[in-house]
């Protein structure tokens, strides 16, 4: 492991605590954007040129602006007061763990024996540079990709359509059938 | 420890802080928030399968989730705004109509 | 024989109470004619089809197959044989009479229509009753007069007192209505028909197992007393007298109250199916006349006195049951008709006169202001009474003469006992008559306002029945026996007559009358005597024999407790509430588990985050 | 098989259109003119389908003679063996003939909620089509639907237009009666099963209908046990037999008059009816075991509801138990083979659909007009409203079955022909005829005589119109039926003993447990 890929894996795992940690949502958006670029960094060293940059662009670019609107637009507070029970958190940690070491376990089992010719035979493969990557997109990918145009067009639709609605209010809860006699 | 598996563990470490984030914090944007970290925790482990097995179609995966991220922000983000102006909160412990 | 007259019978009167009240809403005077008019049809038609009744012939009409399908038959059919005819005339007869009588009754009423149109009513159900070819039918008659009595005791329903009267007396007929029903389930079932005319045949008799036939037997009687008035079920009778008093006359005297002893003698095959049967009929129809007799000498109230003497009467009517003289039951029947009707007619004058006042403490001296009708209540009160040669006197006679003839084995060395104790009651009897006879026309007036004599509409009918009480007795004696033989068994032959028969004969009733003209008129004084002497009997006398407190306390109250308990605990706590406790059970889990779904995505996902690593724990090899 | 005009399925289509044309937007307007139509149509096809009943009857009459047995048959489901089936014999049609006769009046009764607009009449005649179609199939799963359905319009309108507490009734109402029909159902789907796996049907597919079920004699001593238990307990909800009535008085009290006429006049009346169609010929030994618990249950609910209806204050609860009562004797009816008893029963049920339809219009005109329920504040009202308390004096008289009403009819059948049967329990049954008197004389008495209680006598009105004629043609049907019943007695015998007869001759021990 280089030293970059062990700064940035740090960088990574530390802003992801800060989103998860910080009380002020702000604080975990701007957190959340130093984890993405790490990420991005983290592609960049495996070799995913273009997912690279379109890490930046459209997440820590236009998603994350996206969110620092919207938090700005909400006139965003701090969390309530309200602190989560001892034994929730206890709960979520162990749960966590649990599912932490069932997945990676496996997992780094079934990798690590991998030879390191393979690897290297592989690193021009898998190297995703622009020109690869549209090469397979335009051609194996081809339906997919235009459907994922579809999708991002349904979804700008309905962004419009869900924000733009006003005076909505969801209808004040009734008793329902829950008379006793 | 093999530098490509390092890569899983740290996807899988980052899956799981995500997970944990959703389940303590209330802010819906938090929530979204952590949920776009899980995406890129597998985003990861996707980049990370395809060096292992020299093909693009890994990082192809991770595109398209871009994409599908990137509508689904929009979206998401959109009915937390109409959540928000109905309940006038964006807590989701407020939001707790279609309990029963 | 198939005759359309027949049908006619029932049928104006029935035509007449639709049309009378139809009239009487639009002319009231009218109905009243029209109801009369209806019933003297009716009683001309009867006539008619009684003169043609020769030679043992037999008249019916079926209108209707009623109940009969696959292999029943229980048609709608009336019939109509001598002994019918007698019940006819006697209904129709005394029937026109009472509602000529009521026209100037219910003058001033403004509900007329509606009285003449129950009136009607009756006299068409009492037809039915006495014409019904079978059981079925006779029991429509049953209950169409209870109905009616109901209806009419009810009459002036504003008073809810006088409409529980009616609901008593309603109830009381159903109890009785068990027997009869049984009583058909019974015989339909061992005989195959309920035909009244098969019925009587001894083969078809024979058919009837031993231990059924008691019951039976016991069933029928239970009905008669329900419906005549007998123990344990007469209390009824005297609250009846809260209606008009043509209906106590009509209804609860003359003629419905005599139905049960209609039935008797219609079904004297089966009540002697089990000599039992009749022994018990004795009993207790010995017990309600002399219960009924004692009670009728403390009462104040005019129509009381008569309602408990009818009772008496109608105990003495079974008595003759009870010993096989049914024809000398009939005979009673038609003279009671004839001096009862008289003496609530008169009564009811009285009441007229006296401007609604019934207590007989507040008359007195009424001879002057209203002589006709003194001179018919006399009449009367002389023929129930049993002086020769007046009606009473012969139908008792021939009663009493019949209980010395009594041979049954139940009854032991007691027959004699019960021929004594009803010479008793019949002393009884005139010493009551007697003094109601006193306390009103005699002395002098105790009350207010000026009494008048009753108008001409009304003294009429009266007159005609007094000169029946006077005479009837005489002119019947002769021939009734001998023309019910036919229907009804023989009876055995007795003396009766000669002058000297006649004044023996007549010795407990004067024996009474002079007792009551005596301690009431003569020696006021002694009376205090005699009271303080037979005080037990005045207790029980006043208080009624306690008969409706024990009715009270033994059945009305328990049955009461019985349906609060069973509406509180059976059907609210026990099945009502096992399915509400079932549903709120079920509806207790569903709020608990509906915690898990508290709204919380957070909690969602936990949940969803540990199911996941429960999964991957499971199948997955952890390192 | 060979389909009569007009074909009997039109008793159930014709009300069933009639109830979507009620819909049709023409109608829905709500300006009073239109309002009107909408009644004057739905009276129409009420009318329409009573004149095609009494169509096929006298068609058939005609060619068959006094036995009616008329058929239609299409296949419906052929994989699965259901058949649409439908047949109208004696049995049927004494039901449906009611059926008619009750949906005509409820939709004549010029009172209804006063929010129910068109859909009030679309659910009635809904409700004719359901109930219609439940005494006429013969296929199990389709009498199964049907059964079920006719739940639906009556729910419907009492969660639309009941009393105060009409969600929580009609909520007791389809949870009581669904579970009492599951257990049914499951029931049916192991006839039909058993019909194959037994290889008796036609093509090895599964069989649903009656004839067909009944005349395999499959079903062991134990099956047949269960699935009649089964059934029974879907029946004994609906008819209801005490302790299954729960469901009862709540419904009976929340329901709208109309409504609660009509589900008093007939939803129990399919009970009555299932247990002479089916029960018998399905499970001959079952019911010849069950034969005396059943009248024993039928004897306990008369004396149960009636003297529950003595302590009753309320008038629609008193009609409620008294109802109970009077059903009890249609249960005593059907527990044993015997003609004349079951015979009775079927009419005592139709007399007593009449005439418990007639008393709860009656009672609910004088609710409506006086604003109380409530003897204490009832009273004296025979001077106020006399047209309504002459017909209550009539209906009430034929409640208490006085000769020459429907009822007597009915009951004196019942008593004398299960007296040979059951005579233990003919001698408790014979007490509710007492208390009958008893609770029903007083009920008039609190409410029609005594002094008048009502605050305000301008509240008040008397019953007038069309209302009216329906009492009157309601009255007028007791009584005829009351003198002139052989007629329908004779075609309803018929069915019963074919009923009846395949049940002994499936079993002997029937035929030796009743002869005596």
């Amino acid at each position: 492991m280089s030293f970059m890929e062990f700064v940035l894996a740090a960088i990574g795992i530390a802003s992801a605590l800060g989103v998860v940690g910080f009380r002020n949502p702000l604080s975990s958006a701007f957190s959340l954007i130093v984890h993405l670029l790490s990420i991005a960094g983290l592609y960049a060293l495996l070799g995913a040129h273009f997912l690279a940059v379109s890490q930046v662009v459209v997440y820590a670019g236009a998603i994350m602006v996206l969110v620092l609107f919207v938090l700005m637009l909400l006139n965003l507070k701090s969390e309530s007061g309200r602190r989560i029970g001892i034994v929730r958190s206890a709960l979520t940690l162990g749960v966590g763990l649990v599912i932490f070491l069932a997945i990676s376990g496996p997992m780094l089992a079934q990798f690590e024996n991998i030879p390191q010719a393979t690897l290297e035979h592989n690193v021009k493969a898998s190297e995703g540079t622009v020109k690869a990557i549209g090469e397979v997109l335009y051609s194996e990918y081809m339906v997919q990709f235009e459907l994922s145009s579809l999708v991002l067009l349904v979804g700008v639709v309905g962004a419009v359509m869900l924000a733009k609605r006003k005076n909505v209010q969801l209808a004040p809860r009734e008793g329902g059938m829950r008379g006793g006699n | 420890m093999d530098p490509i598996t390092s890569y899983l563990g740290i996807a899988c470490l980052l899956f799981v802080i995500g997970g944990i984030g959703i389940c303590l914090r209330r802010n819906a944007i938090v929530l979204f928030m952590c949920v776009e970290m899980m995406l890129n925790a597998v985003n990861l482990a996707f980049v990370a399968f395809s060096k292992i097995h020299g093909n693009l179609d890994g990082q192809i995966a991770v595109f398209f989730v871009m994409v599908i991220a990137a509508a689904e922000s929009a979206i998401g983000l959109a009915i937390i705004l109409s959540v928000f102006r109905s309940v006038a909160s964006i807590e989701t412990t407020d939001a707790a109509e279609l309990k029963w | 024989m198939e005759d359309i007259r027949l049908a006619l019978v029932v049928l104006i009167p029935l035509i007449g109470a639709v049309v009378s009240y139809a009239l009487g809403r639009a002319a009231p005077k009218v109905a009243g004619m029209f109801a009369t008019a209806a019933v003297g049809a009716s009683f001309a038609v009867v006539i008619s089809l009684w003169r043609a009744l020769e030679g043992g012939q037999t008249f019916s009409f079926t209108l209707s197959s009623w109940m009969s399908f696959a292999d029943i038959r229980l048609p709608l059919e009336i019939y109509f044989d001598k002994l019918s005819a007698v019940m006819c005339l006697v209904v129709t007869g005394v029937g026109s009479l009472i509602h000529l009588y009521s026209i100037g009754y219910m003058a001033e009423d403004e509900s007329r229509p509606r009285f003449f149109s129950y009136l009607n009513l009756f006299i068409a159900a009492m037809l039915i009753l006495v014409l019904g070819k079978s059981l079925p039918v006779i029991f429509i008659g049953w209950e169409g007069v209870g109905l009616c009595s109901y209806l009419l005791i009810g009459f002036w329903y504003t008073n809810p007192e006088f409409a529980s009267a009616g609901r008593k007396a309603f109830v009381m007929n159903r109890i009785g209505d068990l027997g009869f029903l049984v009583a058909m389930a019974i015989l339909y079932h061992a005989c195959g028909t309920l035909d009244i005319t098969v019925l009587s045949r001894p083969e078809v008799l024979a058919r009837i197992p031993s231990e059924m036939g008691f019951v039976a037997g016991i069933a029928l009687f239970l009905a008669a007393t329900g419906k005549s008035a007998q123990l344990p079920l007469f209390t009824w009778l005297p609250d009846a007298m809260a209606g008009p008093t043509p209906v106590s006359a009509l209804i609860h005297a003359a003629t419905m109250v005599t139905a049960g002893i209609y039935l008797m003698a219609r079904m004297f095959g089966v009540i002697e199916l089990d000599p039992m049967v009749p022994a018990i009929i004795l009993w207790t129809a010995f017990a309600t006349s002399a219960i009924a007799a004692i009670i009728a000498i403390s009462q104040n109230d005019i129509k009381k006195v008569l309602a408990y003497s009818t009772v008496s009467q109608l105990g003495f009517m079974f008595l003759a049951v009870g010993v096989g003289a049914y024809s000398v039951a009939l005979f009673h029947v038609v003279t009671h008709a004839f001096f009862k009707a008289c003496l609530f007619m008169s009564a009811g004058s009285v009441i007229h006169g006296c401007h609604h006042e019934q207590d007989m403490r507040r008359m007195g001296g009424l001879a002057k202001a209203m002589p006709l009708t003194c001179l018919s209540y006399g009449a009367a009160t002389l023929a129930i009474a049993g002086i020769a040669p007046f009606a009473g006197y012969f139908s008792k006679h021939a009663i009493l003469e019949s209980l010395a003839h009594a041979h049954n084995p139940y009854l032991l060395a007691y027959g004699g006992l019960i021929g004594v104790g009803a010479t008793a009651i019949a002393i009884c009897t005139a010493f009551y008559m007697t003094r109601s006879f006193i306390l009103t026309f005699l002395g002098s007036y105790r009350g207010e306002g000026h009494p008048h004599e009753a108008p001409m509409v009304m003294t009429a009918p009266v007159m005609v029945l007094a000169v029946l009480s006077v005479t009837g007795g005489l002119v019947l004696n002769h021939g009734f026996f001998t023309y019910l033989q036919g229907p009804l068994p023989p009876v055995a032959e007795h003396a009766g007559g000669g002058i000297l028969g006649y004044i023996l004969g007549s010795v407990p009733g004067a024996l009474g009358i002079a007792a009551a003209y005596v301690l009431l008129v003569i020696a006021p004084a002694a009376k205090e005597q005699v009271r303080k002497v037979l005080w037990l009997g005045e207790k029980l006398s006043a208080g009624k024999f306690f008969v409706d407190e024990l009715l009270g306390v033994f059945v009305i109250a328990p049955t009461r407790t019985l349906s609060g308990v069973v509406s509180r605990v059976l059907d609210q706590s026990v099945s009502i509430g096992t399915g509400n406790a079932i549903g709120s059970i079920s509806r207790a889990i569903g709020e608990l588990t509906c915690r898990v779904t508290t709204g919380q995505v957070s909690t969602y996902v936990l949940w969803m985050f540990a199911s996941a690593a429960l999964l991957l724990y499971c199948f997955l090899p952890v390192r | 098989m060979t389909i009569p005009w007009p074909p009997l399925s039109s008793l159930i289509v014709v009300p069933a259109l009639g109830a979507l044309g009620c819909l049709a937007p023409w109608f829905s307007s709500k300006i009073d003119t239109r309002a009107r139509f909408v009644r004057v149509w739905a009276l129409g096809v009420s009318i329409l389908t009573l004149v095609i009943l009494a169509a096929i009857a006298r068609a058939a009459t005609m060619s068959h003679g006094a036995v009616l047995g008329l058929e239609e048959a299409h296949q419906w489901i052929p994989s699965l063996g259901i058949t649409y089936h439908l047949e109208l014999d004696g049995l049927s049609f004494a039901f449906c003939l009611l059926t008619a006769v009750i949906s005509l009046a409820v939709i004549a009764w010029s009172a209804k909620p006063a929010s129910a607009g068109a859909g009030w009449y679309a659910l009635l005649l809904l409700g004719e089509a359901t109930v219609m179609g439940a005494f006429l199939a013969t296929d199990l799963v389709l009498f199964y639907i049907f059964f079920e359905a006719m739940l639906l319009p009556v729910l419907g309108a009492m969660a639309l237009w009941g009393g105060a507490q009409r969600l929580n009734a009609a909520l007791k109402f389809l949870i009581y009666t669904m579970a009492g029909s599951s257990l049914m159902f499951l029931s049916i789907l192991y006839l039909g099963w058993n019909a194959q796996a037994m290889g008796h049907t036609l093509n090895g597919n599964f069989a649903f209908e009656i004839t067909t079920l009944a005349s395999m004699k499959m079903l062991n001593p134990t099956e047949q046990l269960v699935l009649g238990l089964a059934f029974l307990l879907a029946f004994a909800v609906k008819i209801p037999i005490v302790p299954f009535h729960g469901w009862l008085p709540d419904t009976y009290r929340e329901a709208p008059h109309g409504v609660a006429a009509f589900t008093a006049a007939l939803l129990g009346k399919v009970g009555i009816y299932a247990v002479i169609r089916f029960m018998w010929p399905l499970f001959p030994h079952f019911m010849a075991q069950a034969g005396p618990y059943i009248a024993a249950a039928g004897a306990v609910a008369i004396v149960f509801g009636a003297l529950v209806a003595m302590a009753q204050k309320d008038l629609r609860s008193l009609l409620a138990y008294s109802s109970i009562s009077h059903l009890g004797f249609c249960v005593l009816g059907i527990a044993g083979v015997s003609t004349m008893a079951m015979t009775g029963a079927v009419f005592q049920a139709v007399s007593h659909g009449l005439i418990t339809a007639a008393l709860f219009l009656t009672v609910g005109a004088i609710i409506d007009r006086q604003g109380s329920r409530d003897f204490d504040r009832l009273g004296g009202l025979a001077r106020s409203i006399p047209l309504t308390a002459f017909f209550l004096m009539i209906f009430s008289v034929a409640a208490v079955a006085l000769p020459l009403t429907s009822s007597f009819v009915g009951e004196f059948l019942i008593l004398v022909g299960a007296w040979k049967l059951f005579p233990q329990w003919t001698l408790v049954a014979l007490l509710g005829v007492v208390l009958g008197a008893v609770y029903t004389l007083t009920a008039y008495l609190r409410t029609m005589f005594g002094p008048l209680h009502a605050t305000d006598p301008q509240t008040g009105g008397d019953i007038r119109g069309f209302d009216v004629v329906v009492l009157a043609g309601l009255a007028a049907a007791i009584i005829a039926l009351g003198i002139f019943p052989s007629d329908l007695l004779g075609m309803i015998s018929a069915a019963v003993e074919v009923s009846a007869g395949a049940a002994v001759l499936a079993d002997n021990s029937i035929a030796q447990a009743f002869s005596r």
